[in-house]
């Protein structure tokens, strides 16, 4: 089993590894990623972003600009997955004091496994 | 894993350990000082709201790590941390809600009623966002931390061994 | 060749990088070491945007000149006379996604090492063929 | 002003409502779930809204900060976006006003989180439905992913072990996803959906956008569950509080297909993924074997809520099949079904909820007729959701799989016209086990019921045994009636609404 | 952009994955991870990315370190692979 998967993993790398060499250059000033205006017409971003960004928020630092300004909403979606992170150990870990007091109380005599009686009831 | 001098838990409870204690609580101002600046120097030097926020929770967790849970509470209370972390994202969305209130697209800081030319708008706005994204990362970094470590109640619990 | 070498050869590291750390998620028996090997390949994937970000003879994405005060002359005339050559900085545009990235990685671990705690509390092992035989 | 910001409204509420209820709730218990159930009711409202407005005006996108797409994140709501934001706003507003009692017995004391965490997981569905971001997608995908990652852990036993699981393959899958965008990014430079699709013809023949797509394929293939990569989903929805379960079943893993749709007919252009690549006959015949191993599995199976699990795999398939069937018929076969399965696999799971509410198991063999006749309505409803699953005429789930063979036929796949046929066969026998215990099989006596279980409480006197409160009745009952509707109106659904998401060149 | 200082740090963060997943005392992978995110911290900064640089060498280096400690902690040190 652990050989299969091994091999596999060397095909995907293999696999990668000639998808990477196909691409154009690092740092290759022809790339679609650095061109001024794409194939289709339409403005490149990174091009736009350095700039415009000191005219357009006053601002040296481009990545700040771009974090906070051009591309806030996906910041702001950052900060709710911190925010979903701390939720979630809240739901995962954190109960009400009582009930833990409780519970605490009850397993104090028991053995280390019957912890979480209260959650292995419903099944 | 080892515990404490005379059976206290190192992580939660009071942990006396002098040299420690002090070199940490000397750091940590500073620390919390550089943090500051990362938030606020963001625009002009690489930084900016999460970097600050995380470095103002590490202080944080500085001072839990070297004097133990219960004894950081003077510094940075458990119960602050779930609504410190609603209250820094609410910066965030409140202050893209006025903008559309405002009549323009969400997040759009030109909108905000601050009296200063455009991108000196964008500029404050980008600055207010920040403090928002630092405030809730500090705080749930920080929330993160505790409930990792548990609850005090536990403390000497059979079953966190 | 050497082009192709210079191109390419962070590439190909990252991507070496990328399937160490699959390996580890995928083949360790610790639940740990799954989370290590996790955040190993998601690293390997920001590291691979940064390369892919980088322009010879560019500088960092910060405009020059503007490290000291607030709205530097030479800064905004500058950029008012549209006088700054793309060429010049290094894309900034990735480097923007990775942070998000990076914070997105720091949740991950997060929950699962509360996941993690959960499962040590309730079956006593982190392992996970000695899990599957506690469940069962 | 409001039909600019149409897109931003139901998310933003969502995300709101998320930070509130937390906030408000550590200051009064109860008020989490009242906000929650506000943010959904005027969420709700305001889909239904956007899908008529929609429908009727055309496309709406809003520009985040003002700027122009491919400099700044757009939102779009089209036909499609706005379908799925209507089908998930209403399937979780029922199960929400359903989930709180389930919460009171399941999650006792921790119903201030889960309330948050239920807002973010649908402010990260509706994200990404109505994004024109391909990175702002991966935001929303991680943020509905951590949300179902803490919602699965919040169950039995072994329910975290299940949850750690997801994380690790949906982590994988979101890299997966990360890595393939940046690819398209390098070939691109752009992470708009619409100027890449714009783009991307001129590089079409590039190993890098080949490559790139399978990476973003194999990434949402995993949060989709399609076959070989649905090795987290059985456990997962297993062990899963009944809320959880009622919140992720019937929409998270349509999301994953929704993407998957997106990406296929939208960025790259329907004749790329079907003709100049073979990827969707691969997925179609992926989707095949799905669907067969999802059904022969769930006839396997004993506990109820883990053959439905299995089932839901076998729904995914059909999903799938009707993308990789890569025709107008197929598709709406595929949109159809996403909608009738959430409905479906929304009531189901409410029932499994009720009768782990009441009878403390949602065990197979140990149905009988008492519980039809203690549970009339909920019993009731659960008919109508298994006649739907297995195809019956009036119910939604026949228009689907009817659309879903049209679709075959005129692509002259006739294995998959039978692989459908035979797994509606299969559908039948799993559910009729059901409901041949709840209609035919005499009362148990109060040993046999117990079964040989051992559990701590299996008290099963201490279970009321009767119908469940109105407040988890009446959601059960709506989405039974719901089915029934459906299919009776989806001639009009199909042609109003369905009809104009196939894209050009399809 | 300096290609050989890039090489010889790629050469170091393989091997610091590598050994980060070999060891068998979970604390010292733990250490050698942080050791691993700081080595991608550095090479952030060598390609020009500040940013990523400085945010990585906070949170890979500092924040996932802790939490990682605290979990090892919680549960148990000795891992068989």
């Amino acid at each position: 089993m652990k050989r299969f998967v091994l091999l596999v993993l060397i095909a995907f790398g293999a696999l990668m590894f000639y998808g990477v060499s196909t691409l154009p250059d690092r740092a290759d000033p022809r790339a679609p990623a650095n061109l001024e205006e794409s194939a289709a017409g339409s403005p490149v971003a990174q091009d736009y972003y350095i700039r415009h960004a000191y005219e357009d928020a006053h601002t040296p630092n481009m990545v700040t600009v771009i974090l906070a300004d051009y591309r806030a909403y996906d910041t702001l979606g950052e900060t709710m997955v911190i925010f979903a992170a701390g939720l979630a150990c809240f739901l995962i870990l954190r109960r009400r004091r009582q009930e833990d007091l409780e519970e605490w109380e009850e397993s104090e005599g028991l053995e280390e496994s019957e912890e979480s009686k209260e959650d292995g009831t419903r099944s | 894993m080892e515990r404490g001098r005379e059976g206290i838990d190192p992580m939660r409870g009071y942990y006396d350990d002098r040299i420690v204690a002090l070199s940490s609580r000397l750091v940590v101002p500073f620390i919390q000082l550089f943090a500051l600046y990362v938030v606020f120097h963001g625009h002009y030097s690489p930084g900016g709201g999460f970097q600050g926020g995380a470095m103002l929770a590490a202080s944080f967790l500085l001072i839990r790590l070297s004097v133990g849970s219960d004894g950081a509470q003077l510094q940075f209370r458990k119960g602050w941390g779930t609504p410190g972390s609603s209250i820094g994202t609410l910066i965030y969305l409140v202050t893209g809600l006025s903008t559309l209130l405002l009549g323009g697209y969400f997040l759009d800081y030109s909108q905000l009623p601050l009296g200063m030319g455009e991108s000196e708008t964008r500029s404050m706005g980008i600055l207010i966002v920040e403090i928002g994204v630092a405030v809730a990362v500090a705080c749930t970094l920080t929330a993160i931390y505790d409930d990792l470590v548990g609850e005090e109640g536990r403390r000497g619990s059979p079953h966190d061994a | 060749m050497l082009d192709f070498f210079l191109g390419h050869y962070a590439y190909l590291f990252l991507v070496a990088l990328f399937v160490v750390g699959l390996y580890g998620v995928v083949t360790k028996r610790n639940l740990v070491k799954k989370l290590i090997g996790l955040n190993i390949f998601q690293s390997a994937i920001i590291l691979i945007y940064v390369a892919g970000a980088s322009k010879w003879n560019a500088t960092v994405p910060i405009l020059e000149g503007s490290g000291a005060s607030y709205g530097d002359a030479g800064v905004a005339q500058e950029a008012a006379h549209g006088a700054i050559e793309a060429a010049h900085y290094i894309n900034p545009l990735p480097h923007t996604l990775m942070l998000t990235a990076i914070v997105v990685g720091v949740a991950t671990t997060g929950v699962a090492l509360a996941l993690l705690i959960t499962i040590h509390r309730r079956y006593g092992t982190l392992d996970e063929s000695e899990l599957l035989e506690r469940m069962s | 002003m409001i039909d600019q910001n149409l897109p931003v409204l139901v998310p933003v509420l969502f995300l709101l409502a998320a930070l509130l209820a937390p906030l408000l709730g550590q200051w009064r218990r109860g008020l989490s779930y009242l906000v929650a159930l506000l943010a959904s009711l005027v969420n709700t409202a305001v889909a239904l809204y956007s899908l008529y407005y929609v429908v009727v005006n055309g496309i709406v996108r809003h520009k985040f900060g003002g700027w122009v797409p491919p400099i700044g994140i757009e939102y779009v709501l089209d036909p499609l976006a706005a379908f799925m934001i209507a089908v998930v706003t209403v399937v979780s507003l029922v199960v929400l006003v359903h989930s709180r009692q389930v919460v009171k017995v399941e999650l006792a004391g921790r119903d201030v989180p889960f309330y948050g965490v239920v807002m973010l997981l649908l402010a990260g569905f509706c994200g990404i439905v109505v994004t024109g971001d391909l990175f702002n997608l991966y935001v929303f995908l991680e943020i509905s992913s951590l949300a179902t990652y803490a919602l699965i852990a919040a169950g039995e036993k072994p329910a975290p072990v299940a949850a750690f699981r997801y994380l690790i393959m949906g982590t994988i899958g979101a890299s997966f996803y990360l890595f393939g965008l940046w690819f398209i990014y390098n070939m691109t430079g752009s992470l708009n959906m619409a100027d890449i699709a714009a783009i991307l013809p001129g590089v079409y023949g590039e190993t890098g956008v080949i490559i790139g797509l399978l990476l973003m394929v194999v990434g949402i293939g995993i949060k989709m569950a399609l076959f070989p990569l649905h090795g987290w989903l059985p456990d997962a929805y297993t062990y899963a509080s009944s809320a959880s379960t009622a919140f992720i079943a019937p929409i998270g893993t349509k999301i994953g297909a929704y993407v998957l749709i997106r990406i296929l007919l939208y960025v790259f252009e329907p004749g790329y993924f079907s003709s100049q690549i073979p990827l969707a006959d691969v997925i179609m015949w992926l989707a095949a074997a799905g669907i067969l191993y999802g059904s022969v599995m769930a006839i396997a199976q004993k506990e109820l809520k883990r053959m439905l699990a299995y089932s839901s795999i076998a729904q995914v398939g059909y999903i799938g099949l009707g993308l990789g069937l890569a025709n107008p018929l197929g598709l709406i076969g595929a949109v159809l079904h996403v909608l009738n399965h959430a409905f479906m696999k929304a009531c189901l799971f409410l029932v499994a909820g009720n009768l782990r509410v009441t009878i403390g198991h949602s065990d197979i063999s140990r149905f009988d007729a008492a519980l039809r006749r203690k549970m009339p309505w909920t019993m009731a409803a659960f008919t109508v959701g298994a006649l739907s699953m297995i195809g019956i005429p009036p119910t939604a789930g026949f228009f689907s799989k009817w659309y879903l063979v049209l679709g075959g036929i005129d692509r002259g796949a006739w294995i998959m016209v039978v692989v459908i046929l035979v797994s509606s066969l299969l559908n039948a026998v799993y559910f009729f086990r059901v409901l041949e215990n709840t209609y035919f099989r005499p009362a148990l006596s109060m040993d046999e019921a117990m079964g040989d279980y051992d559990h701590p409480d299996a008290d099963i006197e201490s279970f009321p045994r009767e119908e469940v409160a109105p407040s988890m009745l009446v959601p059960t009952l709506v989405l039974g009636t719901g089915i029934v509707l459906l299919g009776i109106f989806n001639a009009f659904i199909v042609s109003a609404v369905i009809r104009l998401m196939v894209p050009a060149g399809l | 952009m300096h290609w050989e200082f890039e090489l010889v740090i790629l050469v170091f963060l393989l091997a610091a994955a590598i050994v980060a997943l070999r060891s068998k005392d979970l604390l010292a992978a733990v250490v050698t991870l942080s050791v691993y995110s700081f080595m991608a911290a550095l090479i952030c900064a060598v390609m020009g990315a500040v940013d990523v640089g400085f945010t990585e060498a906070v949170v890979g280096a500092g924040i996932t370190g802790v939490l990682f400690i605290v979990a090892i902690y919680q549960t148990e040190r000795k891992s068989v692979d």
